[in-house]
């Protein structure tokens, strides 16, 4: 059978269609966009202002109060402590979205620099990372956290580092992908052609280019960072109490599901709707970022 | 009025008559991709509609074959083929023309072919649902349409994936897909745009050949001048969604009635005039949502005086069967009506 | 042949080769023992079939790949693709896609800018003199340098492109396809700028293409190729009032034509390129060759001068009648 | 056909030093644990003699490299050591608990693809339409909502409250593996459709306006015919790899689903011998469901092969 | 055995026991192993005790012991010589019948364990001899008043002589005893499964066909299953939802008198918890009615001595402190840190209830500015901490498994045992002096005299803050009849039936 797929290539169509309104639309007029910065920033605003907004100590116990459902004094009930929910909610949420982005920033740099590296260079540089890669890939990522948080104790750093260790990969694929494609391009080629070194096109012309890809899976990441909090919390393995995190706050509402089974659907609804806020951003930013892309 | 009723002798095979498409858009300033667009083909009849990038042409032709792309919608007019209004037509019974009375050739054969499908299956798709064949002897009709396009070995090549043919035998097998049902009219869509010369000559000759052996109508898409006038008997020339002139392919080149043909030709190099300067046409096409008042063309033309910027210019006849856009045409061109 | 008679060659490839892959079998020869010399302040240009070698030729002058085999020299010192900064500013390259081959998210001034930096062809304070030179060069206004690619229309972002590899004051510009995806009514104004850069710059221009009418009106010169070899050079007029390689004929019978023309008639050239992968043996055309003799099928012919300034790779240059029609019985 | 498959044995070679790595990491890994795994066994009986004397018949005071070589020549014989927890070869634990994992998974993968191809398919028909955003947001809570609360819903809906279904458990036949493991596949499928409807969803939109789509469309094609013919095996192609790569998330999710469901696989098997501190169980259940991701990935490739026929692995691999 | 009970929420026999069915247990951790000899962990124990059985049990009460597999004892006037009547007629599950010769075995099998097993429990024991086919003579080094109490452990109940000729880790995988039950599947990690032993000794016994223990790690899923159907006891409810098992449906939540102490431990290695008056005013600062509201639901009681109302000897009037505003601050003020401190908090993690508890505590003692933080460790390296005292505080519990006090207070306060005080390195030459002597003394009031004053002693130390007797829970269907729970723990199913 003759293949002519490799010996015969193609001018590319003399020009797609380029409507001129999709070419100059600012970002404010994305739709998804602007409603996943709407819902984050609510999320940040409640979160940086929870000391403000909370009516009660998140940590502050009453037990003669404790398993209330909603109330006009606790809006949103209390827990097994006694503990407003409504509090432990809004103080939840400089936990986790502090955690959700923290943890993404370590992997997001070493993963998408690695990937980049990778990707460019190709040869024996990428093999070995690549490698590398394949062995992370192998894991499953909540096998791996946890294993690797049962190894370093419970506790905000150890989730750190867990993810850190095992996070960067994903970024690292992705960003390599992004950049083999992108070293094809010709706006690439010309650089190189023009006499700059390869630091330079790789941080000037290629990154800026390939990075949203990496920005995009890093909204989708912290939600995945979220839930693994909340699943570690499930096996015991959480952030210390008694700080308020949704995650243990699912944790501890799991002995009540088949009771009082809102105690676990009010943080778990708060994850959600980060989630939906942080994936609309990264919709938004697929479409405003890669113009050429379609979603 | 803006169009001239014509002397015809017979019955349009398709007739395009106001057609505008666009996107709606809820906050008003919607886009205007093709406007007012009229002209008719006639059975057997070789209709090309040439223009620059961006002009309308595809989305004139995908209206016809009822393709237009999501959000794309036709605002207004009307197009008849074989008299039935087509529309109106529910999206079965448009179904049921498109392939046996219509059929369709996309300028890219590298993507117009379904990658996971053999060829042949894909050719013998269309005769198995109109024609009733029998997966037989629809794969028998298949491979008999590949041995017409003069490919070598039709029966192996029936059983290729798509990936696995060259650029012009992709093409060639478009074309045979596009006739396994003998259709009345093929719409083609720069279906050579993507060929090397030689190779555009064989596809370009044999569309010709294979539509005269059918009896089936052409309406072709190109920005190429030389390739209508290759294949062509009569055609409209677009400019920013609309027909700027329209006439038979031989007075249209030989006598132009509208200054946007007449730059263009003079823009582009012709092969057997090597020595003529070639002059661009200054200036950008005009935004499509916000288009100028009167001719859309003014601003770049160099005939265009104040009146030229305002009102409607409808295409009119300034010869016989030759109708342009340009109010100043006899002024410019001595045009006799 | 003297050297009076004959223009400074500032750029010359000499038995170039370029493979791609490294199985044995599965080989692409994408170039095959290329010569091609370009003068001078000449635009030459250079035509062939999807996949003859064209833009792989035209990477390898640039830089941004390595001949398998073969040297490139430029004024005489052989140059390769790990080659020095200075010697990467004399050759620039300006690609096919105006649309793809500028970064969309650096402003005109800052790309063009950072060239002028990193080169140093400027001292500091001057870039921005040297960037309203460079914009009235191609044709813009200084009002475009902060704008971004995409708010250019095609013609225009080819002219930045050109800028671009203007910028370093390039003795030799590549052009490898640059008004293919552009309008007739802005190639125009390309091809004009072409023009002009080489009378005004005295550049040297390789000029790729695959429309013939374009390169009709452009190039001095005309290289055609074959699936990775020079099939036949001449300069404008006398390839296409006697081309002598059955494939230049057939090349130039294909072009479409304003006039009018009988379609009924076979066309000038039957099938389809062979594989790079498998070539046939002797003459690489002999498939698809009206005029095919056994010699044909067994030894490739080099190209060979017919006339001042014409070579063919045919072994039957000079004997065949122009305007070929299907005879090939009476050859057989 | 088969001929294009031949990259399969090269693929599996390459899978040898990522294999290699694997060990590597679920050794070290393992030896991170703080803690000495002899104090573990004996359990509240350890005394530091007894520790010492355990600690130095398991080799627990060896050098790391050369508890690691010996880990390696005894996995090359096919030997993980005996669970600590049971005092039974953990091979023995993996194989009785490996099918049960691999049937869960693959039953939420074909769960989750009869959730996810027709929700894709109803927002792909109709982008930007209400039932698109729907389709695109509903399934979000699926991914918001932890697992193991999801799980327990399923369990009040549709074990307790209707009866449909048992209340975790494995049973004992295939038809009882099949019902039983029901509500954990579902559990599994919620969690990972929204990712995998997002990309069909996308990869069916990019089908239907490709042109080849139109081709059929000008051929005459609608409905029904059209998708089954020309949209779900294109638009299916990308989601293979999705799927494929995704595949590490669902056996990660059985880490919980398991133990909700009180299913004895994998996963819960890990859950315990980690908590229990038994550390050839971990090892054994790493290492497998590590070489399990890898053969996914292989599978993956040849499924996407024998899908598309355009894929040709065998090039890309010398390439 | 007797089958009346007067716990709490004892089963009342409805009609007359049917035969047949299987018992389903849905508990949350798999058996580890069938080794009676060797195993320590509660989820074997409770199945191994259904196969083998010792020659005393413990009485329903929990704070007796009554012949089984003996008939009666007699003791020698120096108190170091039991002879023990063995019951004829006893078999094995396998056919053969029970004699002095397997007894002799099995004991002698446990006493040479003492290091890897519970053989410690027969440390008195000087020798076992088979006096008689169905005699027994049991020589002692000292007087030992715990030693039926200790021969009523599991871990001397009765196995085949010489193990039938296997070896000892063959014999334990298919275990055999007398019991009512025998050997039937193990699928580790999913099931385990007894069957019926038809030759029981006990005539027209055991009424169940089989029992099968489900692994169900999950407990909102355990609940469910019982709720469902699915089980027919959940053996491991959370307190949390434990009321709301038995609301409305065919599942009856049962308490049953325990002997488990809940005590927050002070490390007396680590500074401040040297100084008494440091741990008193902690033990009067915690709120044990808000914690047994909180994590108990009500169901515990506040702990007011080292030892559990089930065990005998417990004194209800010990002071044990409870919370106590005025005494903490004024312990605190007495003590090296008047101004507070911060410390830590040792919890396995994982468990719900602790980590309620620790919170509470935590609240407690942070308005006495005490900071406490609270540190998670999976169990394995909690308890690891815990033994190498690498703590400061930390919650523990403790349950009985003999009949007698001395297994829990020499545990608790002896420093030079291998438990230094369960792990607290708590010294106090008169607690010491009171455990020796209650050991070796065989009258009973004298005994009980003596922990009385233990008791006092301890509970003024504080060693330990005594927190709550937490009663055993369990979820059983309405269909199962006669399931009880000892004191110590076990359930014997010999007299379980399920009504249809
Ligand atoms: N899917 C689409 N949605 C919105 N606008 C579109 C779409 N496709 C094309 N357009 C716009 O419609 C206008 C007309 O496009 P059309 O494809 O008909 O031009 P054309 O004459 O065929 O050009 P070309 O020669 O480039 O194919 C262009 O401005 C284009 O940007
Ligand atoms: N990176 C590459 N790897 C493998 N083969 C390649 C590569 N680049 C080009 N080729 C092959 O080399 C041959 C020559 O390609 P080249 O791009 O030089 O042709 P061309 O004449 O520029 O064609 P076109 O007119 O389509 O641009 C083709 O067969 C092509 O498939
Ligand atoms: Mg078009
Ligand atoms: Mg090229």
């Amino acid at each position: 059978m003759t293949t002519f797929s490799l010996t015969h290539r193609f001018r590319p169509s003399r020009r797609e269609a380029r409507p001129a309104a999709r070419r100059l639309r600012p970002w404010y007029q994305n739709r998804s966009l602007v409603a996943g910065l709407v819902i984050v920033c609510i999320m940040v605003l409640l979160a940086v202002l929870a000391p403000v907004l909370a009516p009660y100590n998140p940590i502050k116990q009453n037990l003669n109060e404790a398993l209330q459902g909603p109330s006009g004094a606790h809006w949103l009930g209390t827990d097994k402590l006694g503990r407003d929910v409504l509090s432990r909610l809004l103080y939840g949420a400089r936990v986790d979205l502090r955690i959700g982005f923290l943890a993404v920033i370590i992997p997001f740099v070493v993963g998408t620099i690695l990937g980049a590296i990778a990707g460019y260079f190709g040869g024996w540089l990428d093999i070995i990372i690549m490698r590398i890669v394949d062995v992370f890939y192998a894991f499953p990522l909540f096998l791996l956290v946890i294993a690797l948080v049962f190894v370093l104790g419970p506790g905000e750093s150890s989730i750190y580092l867990a993810i850190a260790l095992v996070s960067w990969v994903s970024y690292c694929k992705i960003v390599r992908g992004e950049v083999i494609v992108a070293r094809q391009q010709e706006y690439v080629q010309a650089a190189r052609l023009g006499g700059l070194n390869n630091a330079r096109v790789l941080g000037r012309h290629i990154g800026p280019n390939v990075i949203s890809q990496a920005i995009t899976y890093a909204m989708s990441d912290i939600v995945m960072d979220i839930m693994v909090i909340v699943t570690l919390g499930y096996l015991g393995l959480g952030i210390t109490p008694p700080t308020a995190e949704w995650g243990s706050m699912i944790a501890d509402a799991q002995e009540f599901i088949t009771t009082l089974w809102w105690m676990a659907v009010v943080p778990g609804v708060a994850v959600v709707i980060t989630g939906l806020g942080l994936s609309l951003i990264g919709d938004g930013l697929t479409d405003l970022l890669s113009p050429e892309r379609r979603k | 009025m803006s169009v001239v009723a014509l002397s015809r002798t017979v019955e349009p095979l398709l007739s395009v008559q106001h057609l505008t498409i666009g996107i709606p858009s809820s906050g008003g300033g919607h886009a205007t991709l093709v406007r007012d667009v009229s002209f008719e083909v006639g059975p057997g009849v070789r209709y090309g509609l040439v223009g620059e990038s961006g002009s309308g042409k595809s989305m004139t032709l995908k209206a016809i074959a009822g393709l237009l792309p999501r959000g794309v919608e036709v605002l207004e007019g009307e197009i008849h083929f074989d008299g039935d209004d087509v529309l109106t037509m529910s999206p079965h019974e448009r179904r049921r023309i498109m392939g046996p009375r219509m059929a369709m050739i996309f300028q890219e054969p590298m993507t117009a072919l379904n990658p996971t499908t053999r060829v042949g299956k894909q050719i013998a798709e269309g005769p198995r649902r109109h024609l009733g064949l029998s997966k037989a002897d629809a794969q028998e009709l298949a491979v008999d349409m590949i041995r017409r396009t003069g490919i070598p070995d039709p029966a192996r090549r029936a059983r290729a994936y798509p990936h696995e043919l060259s650029g012009g035998l992709r093409q060639r097998i478009m074309i045979a897909m596009a006739l396994s049902c003998k259709p009345a009219l093929v719409l083609c869509d720069e279906p050579t745009t993507a060929l090397d010369v030689t190779v555009q000559d064989q596809v370009l000759r044999l569309l010709a050949q294979l539509c005269d052996d059918m009896g089936s109508a052409l309406t072709f898409v190109t920005h190429d001048l030389a390739v209508v006038s290759q294949t062509c008997s009569r055609l409209s020339v677009m400019y920013a969604g609309r027909i700027m002139e329209e006439g038979n392919v031989r007075e249209v080149y030989e006598a132009p009635q509208h200054p946007y043909t007449e730059a263009l030709f003079q823009s582009a190099p012709d092969f057997d005039d090597p020595g003529r300067r070639l002059a661009p046409i200054p200036g950008l096409p005009p935004s499509l949502t916000d288009p100028p008042p009167g001719c859309p063309f003014a601003p770049r033309c160099q005939y265009a005086i104040e009146s030229c910027s305002t009102g409607s210019k409808p295409l009119v006849e300034v010869r016989h069967r030759h109708l342009s856009a340009c109010d100043l045409a006899d002024q410019i061109f001595g045009g006799t009506r | 042949m003297s050297a009076a008679e004959q223009p400074a060659a500032v750029l010359e490839v000499r038995e170039v080769t370029k493979r791609y892959g490294h199985g044995r079998r599965d080989t692409l020869r994408a170039l095959d023992g290329v010569d091609l010399t370009l003068h001078r302040g000449e635009i030459l240009a250079l035509v062939g079939e999807s996949g003859s070698g064209k833009s792989t030729l035209a990477k390898i002058l640039a830089g941004s790949t390595s001949q398998t085999s073969g040297q490139v020299l430029c004024d005489g010192v052989e140059i390769t693709a790990r080659r020095h900064s200075t010697a990467r500013r004399r050759i620039q390259m300006v690609f096919q896609d105006p649309y793809s081959s500028l970064n969309p998210r650096m402003t005109v001034r800052s790309a063009l800018s950072e060239v002028l930096r990193v080169h140093r062809v400027v001292p500091r304070e001057q870039i921005a003199e040297e960037l309203s030179r460079l914009m009235s060069l191609v044709g813009l206004d200084d009002s475009a340098l902060d704008a971004y690619p995409s708010q250019f229309s095609g013609g225009q972002r080819q002219r930045i492109a050109i800028a671009r590899a203007l910028a370093v004051r390039p003795d030799i510009l590549i052009a490898d396809e640059p008004v293919s995806a552009l309008d007739v009514s802005v190639q125009a104004t390309i091809l004009d700028l072409f023009e002009s850069l080489r009378s005004e710059l005295g550049l040297s221009v390789l000029f790729i293409a695959h429309n013939l009418a374009v390169v009709q009106h452009l190039a001095d010169r005309i290289a055609v190729m074959y699936l990775g070899r020079i099939a036949e050079v001449a300069q404008t007029d006398t390839l296409f009032a006697s081309p002598e390689h059955p494939y230049t004929q057939a090349l130039i019978a294909s072009v479409p034509r304003m006039r009018p023309r009988d379609l009924e008639q076979p066309p000038a050239l039957d099938g389809e390129p062979p594989s790079p992968i498998h070539l046939p043996t002797g003459c690489r055309f002999n498939p698809r060759c009206a005029y095919a003799q056994p010699t044909c099928l067994i030894d490739e012919p080099a190209l060979e001068r017919v006339a001042e300034g014409h070579s063919v790779a045919c072994w039957f240059a000079g004997q065949l009648q122009q305007a070929p029609t299907k005879q090939s019985e009476e050859f057989a | 056909m088969l001929s294009r498959l031949k990259f399969v044995p090269m693929r599996l070679l390459q899978a040898v030093p990522v294999a290699f790595g694997v060990t590597l990491v679920v050794f070290f890994m393992v030896h991170l644990i703080p803690g000495n795994p002899a104090e573990s066994i004996l359990g509240a009986q350890a005394t530091p003699a007894k520790v010492a004397a355990l600690t130095d018949q398991m080799g627990l005071n060896q050098p790391v490299v050369q508890q690691y070589w010996h880990f390696l020549s005894n996995l090359a014989h096919g030997n993980l050591g005996e669970s600590y927890t049971y005092q039974v070869p953990v091979l023995t634990l993996v194989w009785q608990r490996a099918p049960v994992t691999l049937l869960l998974v693959a039953y939420s993968v074909v769960l989750m693809l009869i959730i996810s191809i027709p929700l894709s398919m109803l927002a792909a028909s109709r982008p930007g339409h209400v039932r698109d955003h729907a389709v695109r947001v509903i399934p979000l809570v699926g991914l918001g909502m932890p697992q193991f609360w999801v799980g327990v819903m399923l369990l009040l809906v549709f074990a307790v409250g209707t009866g449909w279904f048992p209340v975790g458990g494995y049973g004992d036949t295939m038809m009882d593996h099949l019902w039983y493991l029901f509500l954990p596949a579902l559990t599994l499928a919620i969690s990972i459709s929204p990712v995998i409807i997002r990309s069909l969803r996308a990869s069916m939109l990019n089908v239907l306006e490709s042109d080849y789509v139109a081709t059929a469309r000008s051929k005459g094609a609608g409905g029904r015919s059209l998708f089954a013919g020309h949209v779900l095996r294109n638009a299916i192609i990308p989601a293979v790899s999705i799927v494929g790569v995704n595949l590490g998330y669902l056996v990660g999710g059985t880490l919980v689903i398991e133990k909700v469901f009180a299913i004895p696989g994998l996963g819960s098997m890990l859950i315990e011998s980690i908590f229990a501190r038994d550390f050839p169980s971990v090892q054994a259940v790493a290492l497998f469901v590590a070489v399990f991701v890898v053969l996914v990935g292989v599978l993956t490739d040849v499924v996407y092969t024998l899908l598309d026929p355009r894929v040709d692995l065998t090039q890309r691999m010398n390439a | 055995a007797s089958s009346s009970t007067k716990s709490g929420g004892a089963s009342k026999s409805a009609g007359a026991p049917v035969h047949g069915g299987n018992l389903t247990i849905a508990r949350a951790q798999d058996a580890k192993s069938m080794n009676n000899i060797l195993t320590f962990d509660n989820s074997s124990i409770f199945i191994f005790e259904q196969i083998m059985e010792p020659l005393f049990t413990v009485t329903a009460d929990g704070k007796a012991t009554k012949p089984l597999l003996a008939t009666g004892y007699k003791v020698s006037a120096d108190k170091k010589t039991y002879t023990i009547n063995l019951r004829k007629g006893v078999k094995f599950s396998t056919g053969k019948e029970m004699t002095s010769a397997d007894v002799k075995f099995s004991i002698d099998q446990d006493t040479k364990h003492a290091s890897t097993g519970w053989g410690f429990i027969n440390s008195a024991i000087q020798q076992v001899q088979a006096a008689g086919k169905y005699t027994v003579v049991i020589k002692l080094k000292h007087a030992w008043a715990p030693l039926i109490a200790d021969l009523a452990l599991f871990s001397n109940a009765i196995v085949p002589n010489n193990y039938d000729g296997k070896t000892m880790a063959e014999f334990y995988q298919a275990p055999v005893g007398t019991g009512p039950f025998k050997w039937g599947q193990w699928k580790r990690g999913e099931y385990l499964k007894l069957v019926a032993n038809t030759g029981y000794w006990q005539k027209g016994k055991p009424y169940l066909d089989s029992v099968t223990w489900n692994v169900v790690p999950d407990s909102n899923t355990r609940k469910l299953q019982v709720q469902g159907g699915q089980a027919d006891i959940d053996e491991y409810p959370d307190w949390s939802t434990f009321k709301s098992l038995g609301t409305g449906s065919n599942v009856i939540a049962k308490t049953f008198p325990s002997t488990e102490l809940d005590y927050l431990a002070f490390n007396e290695k680590k500074k401040p918890f040297q100084d008494v008056h440091v741990r008193r005013a902690i033990s009067a600062m915690i709120d044990r009615s808000a914690i047994n509201k909180a994590v108990l639901f009500g169901n515990g009681t506040p702990a007011n001595s080292l030892l559990m109302p089930g065990v005998p000897f417990y004194q209800k009037s010990t002071p044990g402190i409870m919370k106590n505003d005025a005494l903490a601050k004024k312990e605190l003020a007495a003590s090296s840190v008047p101004k507070g401190f911060s410390t830590t908090l040792l919890i396995p993690s994982g468990d719900a209830s602790k980590l309620s508890t620790a919170q509470i505590i935590q609240n407690d003692l942070q308005q006495y500015n005490i900071k406490v933080t609270i540190k998670q460790l999976d169990p394995t390296a909690n308890h690891n901490a815990q033994q190498n005292m690498q703590y400061d505080m930390g919650l523990s519990a403790w349950t009985m498994d003999i009949p007698d006090p001395d297994e829990w207070t020499s545990f608790a306060i002896d420093p030079d045992g291998g438990a230094k005080s369960a792990y607290t390195n708590y010294r106090s030459a008169e607690a010491i002096k009171l455990n020796r002597q209650a050991q070796q003394s065989v009258d009973h009031s004298t005994r009980a005299e003596l922990y009385n004053q233990l008791q006092d002693v301890v509970a003024h130390d504080a060693p330990f803050a005594f927190l709550y007797y937490a009663p055993y829970a369990y979820g059983v269907s309405d269909k199962v009849q006669n399931f009880n729970v000892t004191p110590l723990g076990n359930y014997p199913l010999t007299d379980v039936w399920k009504s249809k």
